[in-house]
């Protein structure tokens, strides 16, 4: 039960500020999944249609890009953005626009690979129609995501929930400033590292709460027209 | 040249050659029935006119266009059901937004094409759920919605029942007084009798025969086509 | 459980080879922030404790965590920023003048924001230099030494840091130390053992051996020759202190 | 260049250590990895090919999961293995088991939301076929594995991808104990707060190019019986 | 109780009833060919005798057992292609390994299968590769391979030639003469002529007759089936 009076003092009385984080963290990762999806989405089908010397190379690079330490992409993008880095002079490091640059590059590679696997069996069952018809691009792009939006939605979510969940990209090109660029993780890291253990863990349930509202929200959306994904005989 | 001319066409996959090669031309009005045995390379010769996949070796064209550049005006029936999970209309919709008719003319297309073929109160309704016999008559109202110049159709009417079939019929016969081109595969006998101006005779790969209707089914040239016609 | 202004020094790294090499003990440095090293240890997760905020220590002490408390060194605090001094910290006398200077000028200021020791001595020093920090310009970061100086190097800020994480840092960039070498700033170390009775898991012995090890001539002579960039880092205060002070750490090395 | 100086140098003469390091984060993440593949995998497919009350709350829960902060889990397992916790007398708080359990708990709902997408349009086709020979639910699962073992490679890819990055978790319940349960992010991290960023961006460098092995390790690996899964007409 | 027996089953989707009810029986022994138009329910109504859809209400027996409990002794050849992507011979072997079938009995099982349908030489293909028509003998190697009892087979024919027709119905008069009960739906009223024992005769959701087969043809009790034979 403590951690429930951890959660309410922290709500309330000595430190008033979830509400900011919390937003901030949505704000942040939701922005930065968007953005990689409005990427990822349309280089993922046509990635999942085409056939083209080195198109292994370029799934299993792309694969192995869902390994980039979160750390290691905050250091990129600090060197980047740093006053010293080729983009200094925008004074845009230790923003939360900082963050969602560097979320947005994290997440950019799960959500392209996930979408190639989501979309590549139903493409192959609309294949010969697309052919047939001779259909363009942007037709079949939208067919295929819409078609597949239930695997979509889910790559959308193991995107989102690498961004909702990391700490070191953010801590490094936002730097955790309270008020400023402070969500959820870097706060709870900052907690576990004063020892309030169980504030950092329910601060976790919290996020966890949070990110399950927005999977709700999806797998609701998702399931516009589900008689139609769903209907077989 | 205006109409459809296959010059030396043959396909390869797998390490055989499994159709070809194959010259032949025919008038842009003349209909033409393929039949032969299974396996005999029908589907593959079908998909190779309508650009589906690419010859091994020659080259095809209709009217001088290479079939790539003239799918628009042509519409494509599979042997297999190839539905898209949606209702029935808006399978019938995936053809004309991928043709690119938009605006009234759709509207009106997606909804002739349904009367035509007795879908209209199964419009709404996922395509998924659909008898066999159903999505064959979804699939012809797919094809003839875009009002294409040619219709090619890999044995349309296999799972109809006998009066579906004589309607669909009916539905052709109309369409090629109008002027459309029909090449099917088919392999009922008395349909390419009533429907064909042309045949041709597909035997392992080789493309035996391809004489007048009225001419093959008396007296075909080719032994195959003897065997097969049990003559 | 040690704290992490030590392990980033590379002290342990330099130490505890020497240590094993006498007494065949390997030594397993769990180093986090002050607060959960603390935690850690509360836990009966770790049979010593190495921290630098003594209020902390002798509460866990006093709490029966632990049994004792061994002085083993000490280094100090920095106040580090940009070359070019916007506050002119390098000119004030003393450090309530260092820090109203920098309260004054403007320019940023980084604080840890973290509840570690090097914190609650930033706090210290603000109160008793009776001013408050508070504006855009005084930025509570929430983070370690190292991201505090790295977001210092980033941005030209200043900040307060620990001589020994300071002196081993690789991002310097613009940054250098404006201001040093006063009383207030001294930064003690000491090795606190945990209780047995509570923790009967607890490796006493070795514990009692890596005391009596640091706190021995040897190892504090070891700890006072610890250099980075020829410069001693720890000043070893062990008991005997009066005369290793002498031997390894003259006070002019730190107190200029 | 300096990059390359670095890493050698690393290599090499000052730091001696990478090598041990390397093979710990492979270790404790290949194994973590396989461990909840092999829990993942079977639940997955149940999940997929069963309609039971409740099982959209199920999916929805396992998605928001993949949400889970690797501190959050950290923190779990510490609290577990602490020896003032519930499993503290097995005495593996600090070790890479510790640090393996962590990061299984970590990749499991990853692998489980991707699984139940990688093999539910598979299982869409095979499924009356399974139903008309009241097939045993164990070839099920090997045949729809097995099917779909493109889609199921890349689940396990992202789940790989999440344990090999992340630093939250293995730093809490392992210790970054130099020699004993220093990995690479916690090397990475540890370089980053010495300010040593070029080393620290080389490191991250080093285990892209590790992720990227083992992902072409397991690209080469699924194409196995390449020409039936492309057979197409 | 011996044979098949329906009990005022009936089934309904999507608000509506879409077959039944049907109550009738059915001897162990006796072949049974399903006709009627496109959409009738014949496809719903096989699919309720295996088992694979449950009634809506009322309920179905094999010999006492539930459809879903003696699946095993049946083996069912579905209107649509359904092929695991694999190849030729790993689609036979699922059925056996499904079943149960191992060890030798198990590899002659299935290279018997293969040659009585002429798909030996493909064995090693994937299957995805194979022509409608192969693709429909794949169906009935795999449905004979297991021995099953009874067979019920959803218009097995619609994709074969002539003479692959024939050879077809060859095979399934032989399982027959050795005490395989055959049922199975088809448009083809020569081939339920030549097979059949019974008919069964579908309209609009409803089984209207259940007839020797040789009464059928000649007399048809009821008007619908009178129309569709038009007689
Ligand atoms: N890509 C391929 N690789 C190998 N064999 C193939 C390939 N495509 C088709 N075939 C084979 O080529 C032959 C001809 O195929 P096709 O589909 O054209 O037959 P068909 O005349 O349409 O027969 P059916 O009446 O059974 O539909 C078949 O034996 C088929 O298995
Ligand atoms: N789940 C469902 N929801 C709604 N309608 C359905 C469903 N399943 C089948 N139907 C409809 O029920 C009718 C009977 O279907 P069924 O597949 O049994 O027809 P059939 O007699 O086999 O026809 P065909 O000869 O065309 O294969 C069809 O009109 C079909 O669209
Ligand atoms: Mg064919
Ligand atoms: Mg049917």
């Amino acid at each position: 039960m403590s951690i429930f009076t951890e959660i309410l003092s922290f709500f309330s009385g000595s430190a008033p500020d979830l509400w900011p984080i919390v937003a901030l963290s949505l704000h942040v990762s939701l922005s930065a999944t968007l953005l990689a999806a409005l990427l990822a989405l349309p280089c993922g089908v046509l990635l999942a249609i085409s056939r083209f010397w080195g198109r292994g190379a370029v799934l299993t690079i792309a694969s192995a890009f869902m390994a980039l330490p979160p750390v290691v992409v905050g250091l990129l993008v600090y060197l980047m953005l740093s006053r010293a880095g080729p983009l200094g002079n925008f004074g845009i490091l230790f923003t939360p626009t900082a963050m969602i640059i560097a979320q947005t590059v994290l997440v950019f590679p799960i959500i392209l690979s996930l979408t190639v696997d989501a979309v590549t069996p139903l493409h192959r069952s609309y294949k010969p129609l697309f052919s047939a018809y001779d259909a363009p691009k942007g037709l079949i792009i939208k067919s295929l995501v819409w078609d597949a939006r239930f695997a979509i939605t889910t790559a959308i979510l193991a995107g989102f929930g690498r961004a909702i969940a990391e700490v070191g990209a953010v801590i490094i090109v936002g730097g955790n400033i309270n008020g400023l660029t402070r969500v959820m993780t870097t706060t709870i890291a900052l907690e576990t590292s004063k020892g309030n253990l169980e504030l950092a863990l329910a601060l976790g349930a919290v996020l966890i709460l949070i990110a399950l509202g927005v999977n709700a929200i999806l797998h609701l959306i998702r399931r516009i027209g589900l008689r139609f994904e769903e209907a077989e005989r | 040249m205006s109409g459809l001319s296959l010059d030396a066409v043959s396909f390869q996959a797998s390490g055989k050659t499994l159709l070809g090669p194959v010259s032949m031309s025919l008038d842009p009005n003349a209909s033409l029935a393929i039949m032969g045995p299974n396996g005999a390379g029908k589907s593959l010769l079908l998909e190779l006119m309508h650009g589906l996949i690419a010859p091994s070796s020659g080259s095809l064209s209709w009217s001088g266009k290479t079939p790539s550049h003239s799918k628009h005006s042509r519409a494509y029936i599979f042997q297999r059901r190839i539905l898209m999970r949606r209702s029935v209309r808006d399978n019938v919709a995936f053809a004309l937004d991928a043709v690119g008719i938009v605006g009234t003319d759709r509207t009106y297309q997606i909804e002739q094409a349904l009367e035509k073929t007795r879908l209209t109160d199964r419009a709404d309704q996922p395509a998924a759920l659909l008898s066999g016999g159903e999505a064959q008559r979804l699939a012809l109202a797919r094809a003839i919605a875009t009002n294409p110049k040619s219709l090619l159709m890999d044995e349309p009417t296999s799972s109809l029942d006998p009066e579906a079939t004589e309607d669909f019929e009916r539905i052709l016969a109309d369409l090629k007084s109008n002027g459309t081109q029909l090449i099917w595969i088919t392999h009922n006998r008395a349909q390419a009798i009533r429907l064909a101006d042309q045949v041709a005779f597909i035997n392992k790969g080789s493309v035996t025969e391809l004489t007048p209707a009225t001419t093959f089914f008396k007296s075909p040239a080719s032994k195959p086509a003897k065997d097969f016609l049990n003559l | 459980a040690s704290t992490t202004s030590t392990q980033n020094s590379g002290l342990y790294d330099y130490l505890l080879p020497l240590f094993e090499e006498d007494t065949g003990i390997q030594v397993r440095v769990v180093a986090v922030g002050t607060g959960q090293a603390i935690r850690i240890a509360k836990n009966g997760d770790a049979d010593a404790l190495l921290v630098h905020h003594r209020p902390s220590e002798d509460a866990f002490i006093a709490e029966g965590f632990g049994t004792e408390r061994f002085d083993i060194m000490y280094n100090d605090f920095v106040i580090v920023g940009p070359k070019s001094d916007p506050a002119g910290v390098s000119q004030t006398q003393d450090i309530q003048g260092a820090m109203a200077a920098i309260l004054n000028s403007g320019a940023s200021f980084i604080s840890r924001g973290d509840d570690s020791g090097t914190h609650k001595r930033e706090q210290a020093l603000w109160q008793r230099a009776q001013l408050l920090p508070k504006g855009v310009w005084y930025r509570e970061i929430g983070a370690g030494m190292g991201a505090a100086l790295n977001m210092a190097a980033a941005t030209g800020a200043y900040t307060l840091s620990d001589r020994g994480t300071w002196l081993s840092f690789g991002n310097k960039q613009d940054l250098s130390i404006l201001f040093q070498g006063q009383a207030e700033l001294l930064n003690p170390y000491g090795l606190v053992l945990l209780n047995p009775k509570r923790f009967p898991h607890v490796q006493t012995q070795a514990a009692r051996t890596l005391a009596a090890w640091l706190t021995s001539a040897r190892g504090q002579a070891a700890i006072g020759s610890f250099r980075v960039e020829n410069a001693q880092l720890f000043c070893p205060n062990a008991k005997n202190e009066q005369e290793l002070d002498k031997k390894y750490c003259p006070a002019q090395s730190l107190l200029k």
